[in-house]
Parts: structure tokens; sequence; C-alpha cells
């Protein structure tokens, strides 16, 4: 398996389809990462076969939010037009610093969203699954919950408890009994990966 | 004889404190050993800059400032060493995204200017009406050169000193130490020596404190 | 000068002792035997051997130390981060780079104060220019790439008064591209190549008057000014992407002779480079790809 | 009996619920105080409370504050109550409002308000309508008088019904007064001089004990009728 | 609007302007009123004073060294001064940056006192060239209920005739500072004192005051600010900004200006004459001020 | 479903908490009150002309060097002949990512000051050896210790390369001429060493709470472990005399501070060896 460094010329555009690691420049592909070469056939035929450098680092590196990649982040502040969360975690993958996001009151859920009462839905130190809707303004991406498996994933309760939720906008503090409502996100099962 | 008519090596000088001595700050205090005056005063819970703003708890600003000349290092361990001690003491987590800004002024120092600082910043949160879990009493203590113990050294017995000690203990248990800040060379029985002496002056402040509070509330 | 208030101050001011009026042991200078050769005996062309390797900093993404002659250079890769907000221009337009090169105060002959001067301004804007063609930020948009440099050792431009800065551009600033270049690949930065830093010494042959070069000159060489019989009176610093073999930085200044003579200054610059990249950097690389397995 | 943070208050035994007031807080076992102040206790002894005083604001629910409006924005306006955070009031939270005919209130306009929403979490709201009747109630804007700044200790004071300075000060001259718990007071009378007299007494009076009011409200007698 | 100051509500802002038209203020005092002043010497060491203007608060200290002179002026000392807005005066103090108003005070009492050779920089030469003395002011504002720059310069006053430097003799080119109790330590020679006036005016310049207090400050259309002394020389004089201000105004102001002056030294000298610090030496030293006035 | 480092990263709380339940450190050292520190001392192999000494040192991942550097300077008017050592803590942006290119923060200022209090004064040094010419010209030690990698616990890091830079220091024999008024001295000459008195070696101990409620301490607390601390102490300790330097801590109950002092007088022998 060799290593290949950033430059090494793999071979020319025309003959592979270059994907993530490699960059086309003029009519040649070459390595734009560290790592091992690797070509996967093309199953429908008359397609390019793709070629791709993958990183032998155990981590990959840090990776950012793009449009449509599921993050994972905590809330920060709210306000009665939107909420803002600290990105922490994009796909299954930490990020060295966190990036701001926010969840507009419109994009929190997908039916009657003009009776959203935000304050009923996420509360600062809660732990939101959210998907990225657009690269959003100067400060923060965009973010939504508008999904079942998308929202509040872990929330403390006032006395200080992990609350389990009970139904799509309620959680109860196992140990006052108290219900607090949040939009809580489908539990998802443990085996599957909620990553696309 | 020590300096300013000090018999005893363990005699703290007359104390002094006021209260709602600012007009502008929501609370404020003056605490003195003899001649060595600090004044504090404490502002919030107050609007907090986005940059510093903590979710779950308010955020400490506490700032330490010389009688004279500019302020250094020096000042900046002062601020890091005070905020330990008032985080432990204030219940910040009852105003969250919020700041609590304790600013510290030396209006006279002869010695002792950080245990002063303390006990006056103590006050001043007292005095703002700010949640506490306990008081804070400090006081300082040095070994001079043939080894005796000076509690609440002035500036001259400062700076012939071997090794200079800062205790601060709560009033709610004296087991454990609120915070402790010595330096100079010393052994384990001196620094054992210095701490029960310490705890013994802290407790006499605790009730100077006791004392001001009840004249300050009974009259009305 | 303002009195830095946030550091242990020390006295006023301070100076270096001067050298002894007799020197107790005098060193000979070896009169180089070659016509063209220089004091180490090195070739016109030929480089100094250049010492890389990776995953020095663990808290940074990717990291490098780059040693070649005296100057040591650690550099460390942060990144991908949020760009402040108050440096975002269009977000759509990819992802930007930040530079940041300091000498540590004892990096030099005289203590260096902690203020920053005007050498690693320079530093910093130059590395900017070298590094941004590599790399596709295309790839990172709304993110920045910081990329922080601390020079541990740099022997001592600061010791040449005239053209100390000069000088310190010289023998500094083609380690840290390279350095720089390094830690980006470690930190799995998508480039299109890495890119390396070479520096060429132009002297004045006295008699002939005659303009020639040295490629990689070492700070003795430029302090004493008289290399192989030659005058120094230029400097150049060219940063090459040697498999495209693109130059993506220039720094020429002093009396570099006419255009022919720049081309192929610069040329011989690019071979240099191209030879340190096969030799050392590829090594670099692959090594600590391989130790990560 | 004074009482300092740290201090444990004793339980008495006959009581199992013990209801902790301001100033107090409840550790593990025992009750623990968090404020100096006076140490109260209810009637019936099921109800324990510390008296203090401070100059900063917490919003409570359902207390009456004095806001200076700071920003206008189309779905209500931002107010200053003089705590931590500023407080939103909605354009629609007047009696009578409706989606038409709003309220205009300018920059800087004072306005009478209760707190309808006061939680750790989020920034306090503000609405100017009495929940149990939907009438304003003496809520909403506050035009001309003076408003002055005091400590909370005084406004409860203001508000207690038995408050003997009121009922002197009135008699002498009549004069309008709106008390906000935040530590704002709002007085209107005849003319200026009648109001900063008034400022002054009200004022010193938190200094002087009940007993001594009416001696004290007769030194200002004579400032408050002379007409210049 | 500064943030982190409390807004002044229109109805506060309608009040004050409607009581002054009645000749009213606020607080009950005559439109050409001080503040009453109260000025407290640490009785610690020498040269601190704390004084306080109604509600207004200021510290000021005067320390002294030795230094080496610059070139240029061998036999001059330094006088160095240093305002610092403690974040304890108002919410608006914030730690780092300075608001336009701390700048324009700062500058107001480098020209009142520097500039206008209050001291005499000439006596704290020791020798010339080699050794002189420097003088450093710091001035901490520690309460801002309004009018900082009267507080903050008879603070300044008070603290420079309050100080002591230790007497020194010189042999040769070393020089022995004698402790404090040995030698009686000597006052530093101050040429005359300086005393800042500040008058608001609201109504666009019908309606003046003198000592504004913070709500005042907050409502007036602008300020006006003379520094005279005691022999009614004009120090410095400062209108920035706001509403114009007719001239027969303005000299009727300065005329108001140097009566106030007069009347304000004389509360500093009773202040300085209570503290009980050989008062011998001190009263001669400041009566020579005072003859010349009568 | 949840990857260990993503648990990390949303719960640094629980999951040190976890680890510390049962006496076990996430970073595979064992145990709580850790011996030996894993200690590697780096010795650029080329000692520069002027300055005397410089060595990189890590104590598990903090890597720092300090180099010492020896400059000529008038001495203060009332103390003519002590000479001065100047340490400076610094952070640069280089050794982690919350530090930023702008001036000193309070960390920085706040562990400089620290350093500076274990190191002033004749604690070390005696200063007066330091003395060229009595009031006329002395040597100043510029001690700068910079962070290459920092991961917690910086004032025990900064004191391990300072102690190893100082003692390996070595002054050129300066001459002092009336006639120029100048000092001077032989570039290449290494004779005089220091005697350096106390070798100050600091131990810091992060404060926990148990499940019980019971305080405890660990040893070495790193970055990350400080999100489940209380407070943290440090004691510093003379390597020879075992003499007490500085004991600086909060929150900590009597008797646990003197476990501590105790650890760190074994610790200090323990290192002396190095």
């Amino acid at each position: 398996m060799t290593v290949v460094t950033p430059g090494e010329r793999l071979g020319l555009a025309g003959e592979f389809f270059a994907s993530n690691g490699t960059v086309e420049v003029g009519d040649h592909i070459y390595a734009s990462i560290v790592g091992t070469v690797t070509t996967t056939k093309s199953t429908t035929s008359g397609e390019l076969d793709t070629i791709q450098v993958i990183p032998t680092k155990k981590t990959m590196k840090s990776s950012i939010p793009e449009v449509s990649s599921i993050v994972t982040g905590k809330v920060l502040r709210v306000n009665p037009r939107m909420a803002t969360l600290s990105i922490m975690v994009v796909g299954d993958q930490p990020c060295a610093d966190n990036f701001q996001g926010i969840i507009r009151v419109q994009d929190v859920r997908a039916t009657e969203r003009d009776k959203i009462q935000i304050y009923n839905c996420f509360r600062p130190g809660d732990i939101v699954r959210a998907e990225v809707i657009s690269l959003g303004d100067s400060r923060s991406y965009y973010l939504s919950t508008a999904k079942n498996e998308l929202g509040v994933i872990l929330a403390t309760s006032v006395a200080g408890h992990t609350m389990i939720p009970i139904s799509w906008e309620e959680m109860v503090c196992p140990k006052t009994k108290a219900v607090e409502n949040r939009k809580c996100a489908k539990p998802v099962a443990i085996g599957e990966s909620s990553t696309q | 004889m020590r300096s300013n008519g000090r018999t005893d090596e363990h005699q703290l000088r007359p104390l002094s404190a006021s209260f709602g001595v600012l007009s502008r700050a929501d609370g404020s205090s003056r605490f003195g050993f003899g001649t060595t005056e600090v004044l504090a005063s404490v502002f919030g819970p107050k609007e907090v800059r986005i940059r510093d703003e903590k979710i779950d708890s308010a955020t400490l600003q506490i700032s330490v400032r010389p009688l004279n000349g500019l302020s250094g290092p020096l000042h900046r361990l002062a601020e890091r060493q005070l905020r330990d001690l008032i985080e432990a003491a204030v219940l910040a987590s009852i105003h969250p995204r919020s700041a609590i800004q304790v600013t510290i002024q030396v209006t006279g120092d002869d010695g002792c200017f950080m245990s002063a600082a303390v006990n006056a910043a103590s006050l001043a949160l007292l005095d703002a009406g700010v949640a506490q879990r306990h008081l804070l009493a400090s006081v300082t203590l040095a070994f001079d050169p043939n080894g005796t113990l000076l509690l609440d050294p002035s500036l001259k017995e400062l700076e012939t000193a071997k090794s200079v000690h800062t205790f601060t203990f709560s009033n709610s248990n004296d087991a454990v130490i609120a915070g402790v800040s010595s330096e100079g060379v010393y052994s384990q029985d001196e620094y054992k020596q210095a701490c029960t002496v310490a705890q013994q002056a802290c407790a006499t402040i605790h009730s100077f404190y006791r004392k001001t509070m009840e004249q300050k509330l009974a009259p009305q | 000068m303002a009195l830095d208030s946030k550091r242990i101050k020390g006295p006023e001011k301070s100076f270096v002792p001067l050298p002894l009026l007799v020197q107790s042991t005098p060193t000979p200078t070896p009169t180089s035997t070659k016509t063209k050769g220089r004091i180490d005996g090195r070739g016109t062309d030929e480089v100094r051997p250049l010492f890389a390797t990776t995953r020095l900093v663990r808290q940074a993404s990717g990291s490098a130390f780059v040693e070649v002659g005296g100057v040591k250079v650690v550099c460390a890769v942060y990144g991908p981060k949020p760009v402040p907000a108050s440096k975002v221009q269009d977000h759509h337009s990819g992802g930007r780079i930040s530079c940041d090169v300091r000498l540590s105060p004892f990096a030099a002959l005289k203590r260096k104060q902690f203020m920053k001067e005007p050498a690693e301004h320079s530093l910093s804007n130059n590395l900017h220019t070298a590094l941004l063609p590599s790399l596709l930020l295309a790839h990172l948009p709304k993110s920045q790439i910081d990329i922080h440099i601390q020079i541990l050792q740099a022997q001592n431009p600061t010791s040449i008064p005239p053209n100390a800065f000069v000088s310190s551009l010289s023998l500094l600033l083609a380690p840290c591209i390279t350095a720089a270049s390094l830690a980006l690949a470690d930190a799995q930065i998508e480039m299109m190549d890495s890119v390396v830093g070479c520096n060429l010494g132009i002297y004045r042959n006295p008699s002939t008057q005659k303009l020639f070069w040295m490629v990689d000159c070492t700070e003795e060489e430029i302090e004493t000014r008289s290399n192989g019989g030659g005058v120094w009176v230029g400097n150049c610093v060219v940063g090459v992407m040697p498999s495209i073999g693109k130059v993506t930085g220039l720094v020429m200044d002093g009396d570099i002779g006419d255009v022919g003579f720049v081309m192929e200054a610069v040329q011989v610059c690019v071979d240099a480079c191209a030879k340190i990249h096969e030799v050392v950097v590829k090594k670099a690389l692959i090594e600590s790809a391989q130790a990560k397995e | 009996m004074v009482v300092l943070p740290g201090d444990i208050v004793p339980i008495p035994e006959s009581e199992q619920t013990v209801r902790v007031g301001p100033g107090l807080r409840q550790d593990v076992a025992n009750i623990v105080v968090a404020k100096a102040g006076i140490l109260k206790q209810s009637v019936t002894g099921d109800r324990v409370w510390v008296e203090g005083n401070q100059r900063r604001y917490v919003p409570q629910l359902n207390e009456s504050v004095i806001g200076i409006v700071t920003a206008k924005h189309v779905e209500g306006f931002r107010v200053d109550i003089g705590g931590a955070h500023p407080a939103t009031l909605g354009a629609l939270a007047f009696e009578g409002a409706t989606k038409r005919n709003k309220p205009n209130l300018e920059i800087g306009a004072l306005v009478f308000a209760r707190v309808c929403l006061a939680n750790k979490d989020m920034d306090p709201e503000l609405d100017c309508v009495n929940p149990s009747n939907g009438k304003a109630d003496g809520f909403g804007e506050v035009k001309g008088g003076f408003m002055f700044k005091c400590s909370l200790g005084l406004c409860r004071s203001l508000l207690d019904p038995k408050n003997p300075f009121l009922q002197h000060l009135g008699a002498i001259c009549p004069f309008e007064m709106a008390v906000g718990m935040n530590g704002r007071v709002w007085v209107d009378a005849g003319t200026p001089k009648q109001i900063i007299v008034l400022v002054k007494a009200l004022l010193g009076s938190e200094a002087v004990p009940y007993s001594k009011a009416r001696t004290y409200v007769k030194e200002f007698k004579s400032d408050l009728t002379s007409v210049e | 609007m500064n943030t982190g100051e409390q807004p002044v509500s229109t109805s506060e802002r309608n009040f004050v302007t409607a009581a002054l038209r009645e000749g009213l203020r606020v607080d009950g005092r005559g439109a050409y009123e001080f503040r009453d002043l109260a000025i407290n010497l640490g009785d610690g060491g020498y040269g601190s004073a704390e004084v306080l203007l109604g509600k207004t608060r200021v510290l000021a200290n005067v320390a002294a060294e030795v230094v080496r002179p610059n070139a240029a002026n061998a036999t001059e000392g330094f006088v160095h001064f240093n305002t610092s807005f403690s974040p304890m005066a108002s919410p608006a103090f914030e730690q780092g940056r300075l608001t336009d108003e701390e700048v324009l005070i700062s500058r107001m009492l480098e020209k009142a006192l520097r500039r206008s050779r209050a001291i005499d920089t000439e006596g704290l030469c020791i020798i010339a060239g080699e050794k002189v003395w420097s003088i450093r002011i710091d001035i901490h504002v520690l309460d801002h209920e309004g009018n900082i720059l009267d507080c903050a310069c008879i603070a300044a006053i008070a603290a420079l005739l309050h100080f002591r430097r230790p007497d020194i003799t010189v042999e040769g080119d070393n020089v022995i500072i004698h402790d404090m109790d040995e030698r009686n330590p000597i006052p530093l020679s101050i040429h005359h004192i300086p005393i800042c006036i500040t008058f608001g005016f609201f109504d666009n310049g019908d309606r003046v005051l003198v000592d504004p207090t913070h709500l005042e400050e907050q409502v007036q259309d602008g300020n006006f600010i003379v520094v005279v002394n005691t022999h009614r020389e004009l120090c410095t004089m400062s209108k920035a900004g706001g509403a114009s201000l007719d001239v027969a105004r303005i000299i009727q102001c300065t005329e108001v200006a140097a009566a106030k002056a007069a009347e304000v030294t004389e509360l500093v000298r009773t202040a300085l004459s209570k503290v009980i610090i050989r008062i011998s030496i001190y009263c001669q030293h400041i009566n020579q001020f005072i003859t010349k006035v009568q | 479903m949840v990857n260990p480092d993503t648990f990390k990263k949303l719960h640094p709380q629980e999951f040190h908490r976890r680890f510390l339940g049962k006496g076990v450190r996430p970073d595979g050292r064992e145990g709580l009150m850790i011996d030996l520190l894993n200690l590697t001392l780096v010795t650029p192999n080329r000692i520069h002309r002027n300055c005397k000494r410089k060595c990189a040192r890590s104590n598990g991942w903090n890597t720092v060097i300090c180099g010492i550097k020896a400059e000529v300077a008038v001495p203060d008017t009332n103390h003519p002949t002590t000479g001065y050592l100047v340490p400076n803590v610094d952070f640069p942006p280089i050794c982690g990512s919350q530090f930023k290119p702008t001036a000193p923060g309070e960390f920085t200022q706040s562990v400089s000051e620290m350093v500076y209090r274990v190191v002033k004064g004749n604690n070390i040094l005696d200063l007066e050896t330091l003395c060229i010419e009595g009031g006329k010209a002395v040597w100043v030690l510029y001690a700068d210790i910079v962070f290459l990698n920092y991961e917690g616990n910086a004032v025990d890091a900064a004191l391990l390369a300072f102690t190893a830079a100082l003692k390996d220091t070595k002054l050129p024999v300066a001459v002092y001429s009336d006639v120029e008024g100048t000092v001077r001295a032989d570039a290449a000459d290494r004779s005089v060493s220091l005697d350096v008195k106390r070798v100050p070696f600091g131990a810091t101990f992060g404060i926990f709470e148990q499940d019980g409620g019971a305080k405890m301490a660990m040893a070495d607390p790193t970055d990350e472990e400080e999100a489940v601390l209380i407070s943290s102490v440090t004691v510093v300790v003379d390597g020879e005399s075992q003499e007490l330097m500085g004991t600086f801590g909060a929150q900590v109950p009597i008797d646990l501070m003197d476990q501590c002092i105790g650890q760190a007088k074994k610790r200090a022998t323990a290192i002396k060896k190095l």
C-alpha cells in the first residue's frame, strides 16, 4: 500500500473520476492529502472508476458543517425568534473548535409552524441533534429540527437530573417526576447510526 | 514591640469595616487592618458581553486596582486567587448568562492588602444582596528572620520576612482552607503553625463581621 | 519605549557584552580551496542538510519542526475553525488562512522583547502569500485555518544593524515556508502540492564586477559579506511547488542584475527546492503517515 | 435576629413542611441562610424568610415594575427595568390592543407594567394587563411627573398599606405615585417645587421608624404648602 | 447612549428643564451652589487624598522616586498624571476601552495641572543631568455622581499640598535619602492652585448652573469648563461641543468661576488644616496664597 | 452509537467522573498519586552562542523550552550590587487553540507571577554573585519559558524547565573597563557556572469530590480533567533541603493539604535523581 504525498501525479484526468483526497489540475489527477491510493471499480458500466486517497491518520481531520450534514450541539441562548447552538460534533466527528448555529423559530418543527413557543422546545444546556439547511450568515449556520429524528436528545431537569423523553414534546425528570416540554428527537435504535 | 503599638505577635491591628460607601454600586464596603484599607464594589447580576457569557452560571469579573503605579502580573494573580475564593462562595448558578462584577481599590497599603481585599469583597457581596454559601475571612502571617510568627504584619515587617502566608477560611466550615497562598522559604511545621494561628484569627474576624452587621441592621 | 506592564520587568535597558579586544582563541578562517567554493566547502548550488519531522505539538491539528543550519522552526496548524465574525467577507468564497510568525525571546543574540517586531510582520505576510496558491480552500467554506510559527533559534539576524531586517527575512522565510507546508499536510488540509522554500545570496565579484549567486546562504556568509571572493549585494527567497513546478512566492531585493540573471537565479532555486522536497519533505510525510498506523 | 450567609436555621420540630422564603436555601438536610438580614417567621411558623435590602432588581413573576422604553420593534418594545437582561413588552400586551390599533410608546417613555414571565434561562417579559380582570388597572404609559431610584427595601415599605408617611404627606399636599418593585418610584404633584420636596421626604423616610413618622413629615409641611 | 449606563426617561428630562425654568434644582441647590465638599486625607502616608463632592468620590495619590533626567532638559524633574476610571464608579466604565468622556476629562486634568506649570519642576532637580525627582499622581474615579472633573482637580490639589518628599543631602555624586522620621520631610513647591469649575447649560443656553449632578449631566445641552486660580488668572477654558452659548453668558460665567475658585480654595484650606500634621509648617505654607487673595 | 470522542466532547464532566470513580485516568496513567512523571529531557545539540542553556522538557505532554540569556545592565540605585533574575512564562498561540496571538491574558500573567514568587529574591541564586562592578554593571539573567504544547499543569512544567536550564547555565568572565565604561567578555568562554542554592520542584494536585462527598486529590491534572475538578493545589518543594518554597491552593481540607505536601516532598526526591 504505497503512501502518496500531496502533489504526486496519480493518473490522467480522462481515466478516473477524482473523488475526495484528490484534485484535478490541467489534464492530470494529483493527490491532495497524505494517504494510500485506492481505486474502486464503478458499478454502472460506462462510468469512470473512482480514485481516492484515504488518510492513514486514525482520527479523520476535524470536519466542518456542510449543507444537509447532521450536527450535534449544545443550546447556548434562547430568545423568542431563535435558539443559538454551539455545534460540537459534525456527523460523528467532534470538531476541534465549536461552530455556531441557529435554529430559527420557523425551522423548529414542520407542523403548526406559527404557534411554536421556542422555550417549550429548547432550553439552554440541552444537547440537540439538527440538520444544516444553509451556510447562513457571517456568524452562524442555519439549522433545522423539522424531522422526527432531530431535536433534543439529552436535557437536564430544573432539579438537575437527566430527563427521559415520554412523547415527541414532553420529557419527565426521574427524581421529581416534573414534566417539561421539549421538541424531543425520536430515540434512534442503538445499533443504527443516524448519520446519512 | 511591634510597629503601631502592638505588643503581642499574634495580635491583629484594629479592624474597621463599613457598608454602602458608594452610591452608584449595587453593593460596596470598605475593610481595613489599621492603616491598610481596601474599598470593594459589586455590580450585578448585570449584562455580560456575549464573549464572556456562561450558560449555566454567572460570569465573575474581578478587577484589582493598585493605589499607585501601573497594575502588573501581581494584580492578575490576585484577581485569579480572588476568583477561586468568590466562585466557591457565591451561588452563581442562580443568575446564568449574567455578570457579577467585583472591583477592588486599594486606598491605603501598609502590608497585607490581599487579605483586606478578600474581606472587603466578601462584605461588598453581602451588601449587594448576592446569594452566598458562606462569608470569607482572610489574614496574613509572616515569619521574621529569627523565626517568630507575626500575625497581620506591617509593610516594614513584610520587607524583612523570611516567608509570608495568606490564609482564608469560611464561616461555615473551618476544617476546609478556603484559600492559601504562601511564598518564601519555610518548613512544613512552620506552615502548620501558621495555619492554626490563621484559623483563630479568621474566627475573630468572622465574629467582627457579625458585630458590624448587627450594628447596621439592629437599630431599625 | 513603553514598558510592557504585562510581563515581569527587569532593568530599563540591558546590553550584550562586547567581544574582548584580543580574541582569546582566534578562530582561523579557512581559506576556501574551490574558486567559487564557500567557507563550509559547499558548491554554489548545494543545499545544507535539512532535518524535518511532524507531530511535535499534540494539541494542534497538524505540526512540524524544521532545522536547517542554526535555524530551528516549529509550526502548528489549528483548523478548520470558525472565522471570527469581524473578518468575514463573502463567505461563499471558501476558507481563509491566517499566519502568525513569532521569534522567541532567546532566538537571537540580543534578548528580544515580547513586543512584535516589523521583521515578524513581514515574515507573516510573505508566508501568507507563498502558501495561499497551494491550498484548496474551496473545500472548506466559511472556515479559517490558523498557521502559527515559533522560531526557536534564528542565529542572530538582529545582530547585523544595517540590514538586519533584510537578512532576517532571507534567513528565516525559507524554513518557515517548508515547515508551514509540512504542518498543513500533517493536518490533512487539502493542497495541490506542498511548498518548499529556499534562499539565494547574490554576490558581486569586485574585480570583474560580475554578479554570481550562492544557494542557501548561511548566516556567516551573509554577515561576513565575502564569499568566494564576492561582496554580498542582494538576496532572493523563493517558494516553489516542486511536483507541479510552479513558483508561489518570490522575494528579491538589492542589486539583482538583469532579467537573464534573475531568471537563472530563480531556476537554480527551483531545482534546489525540488531536491529538498524529494529527499526530505516526502520522507518526513510518509514516515509520519506510517507512524500513525 | 440578624443572620449571615452560612448560618443554619433551626427548624421547629412541630412543623413537617416549612416553606422557605427569599434569602434562604435548602442544603440537603437543613435550611441555610444565603443573604444577610433579619430572620422572620410567619405567625403559624410554617413560613421562614430573611428580610434584607439590596439595590439590584431580580425579576419575579407578578411584580409591578417601572421600565424605560429603549427600543421599538414590530412585535413590541424593549424595556430597561434595571435587571440583568432587558425585558420585552409585547405590542398586544395592552388592554384593548389589536393588530391595527397598537399603542405607540416613544423611546424614553416610562411604562408601569407587570412581569408576566420570569425565568433564569430567558429574558423577562412584561404586560400591561391585570390578569384577573383583563383591565389596565393603572398599568400602561406614565406621563409627566418625576421618577427617582431607591433601594428595593424602601419600595416594599412604600407599598405597605400601613405606611404612615404616605397618609401624612397626602394630607398636606395631594400627589400621585406609582411604586415599581425594581427600585423605581414615579411621583407627580401640582408644582415642580412640591415634587422635589416630596422626593426628598420619601427618600429620607427610609431611615425614620414608623413611630416618628408624624414629626418627620411635619418638617416638610411649610415647604409643601408655601405657594411660590 | 453608551451601553451599561442606565437610560434617562423623557419625563425625567422634561422635569429637570421645567424645574430649572423656575430656578429649582432636583437636589434643592441654587444655580451657582456647589455640593458639600469633604476631603479625607489618609492618615497612613503623605500625599493621598479622597475627596467627596456631593456623592462623587475621587481618590488621588502622589508618589515620588529618583530617576535619571532625559538629556533635553537635564535640570527639570518629571510630573506624570494618570487618570483611571475604575469600573466601580459606574457600569459605563468598561475595563480597557476609554469612552470619549474619559479621554476629555484626563486631557483637561493634564492641561489644568501640568501644562499650567502649577508644580515647579525646576525645584525637583537633585543633580543636574544625573538625578531628579519624578512625581507621579494617580487619580482614581471611584463614584460617578456627576462633575468628575472638578472633584478630581480638587483631589489632585489636596494630595499635592499634603504630599511630603523625604529630605536629601548631596555629597559629590551620591545622594543620601533621609528617612521620614530623621529629617522633616519637604513639601512640593507649588506656584498656584488651579481650581476647575464646570458649568452645565440647558434650554439651549438660557439656563446655566454649576457643578451638575449625574442626572443633570445626562440632560444638559452642553458644558463649559473654566480653570482659574486664586490670583484670578485663567489657566484653561473648554467648551467642547453642545449647544452654542452667547459671549455675554461666557464672560458672566468666568466671573462666577473666579469667585467660586476663591470659595473652593477656602474649603480646601479648612479641610487641610483640620488634619493635624505639624500644623505650623503647614499653615504659613498655605497662607501665602490666601493673603494675596484678600 | 456514540464513539468515546463524541461522548467526551459533549459531556466532559460525566466522561471524567466515570473514570475517576474507578481511580483510573483516561490517558492511561494508572492511579491518582502517580510517582514518577514520564519526563523526557530533550536538549538541543548546539548551544547558541550567547544563550547559555536551552532544554526542552515535557512532563506528560507539556512541551516547554526555557532559554536563559545573560546580558549586562546598570544596577538599581538603591541595590548597587544585586543582579537581576527575570523569569517570564509565555504561551504562544502554537501551544493551544485557547491562546490568542494578542497580549498575554490573565492566565499567562498569573503563571509568570507564580514562578516569579518562587524564584525572586535570593531564594534560588545569591544575586550578589551576579555583580560585575558595584554600582556600575551587573548581570541580568532573562529566563524565558516558552510552551510549545500545553495540556494543563503549567507551573510544574515551567519550574522543571527553569531549574534544568539554570543548572547548566555558564557565564563568561566579564571585564569592566572604567575608561570605556563598557563590559567585555569572550563570547566562547563558558567558565563561570552558577551556584544554585535551591532546586524548586512544583507538584500540582486536582481536588475533586468522590461520590460520597469525600474530597480526594489527583496528581498532575490535565486540561481536560480540570472540567471535573473543584480546585487545584500547587506545592513547591526544594529538591535538596525538602524545605517548602510555595503552597497555593483553594477549597482543600487541612488534612488533605498535608497529604499533598507529603506527596510533593516524596516526588521531589524522585526528581532530584534526574
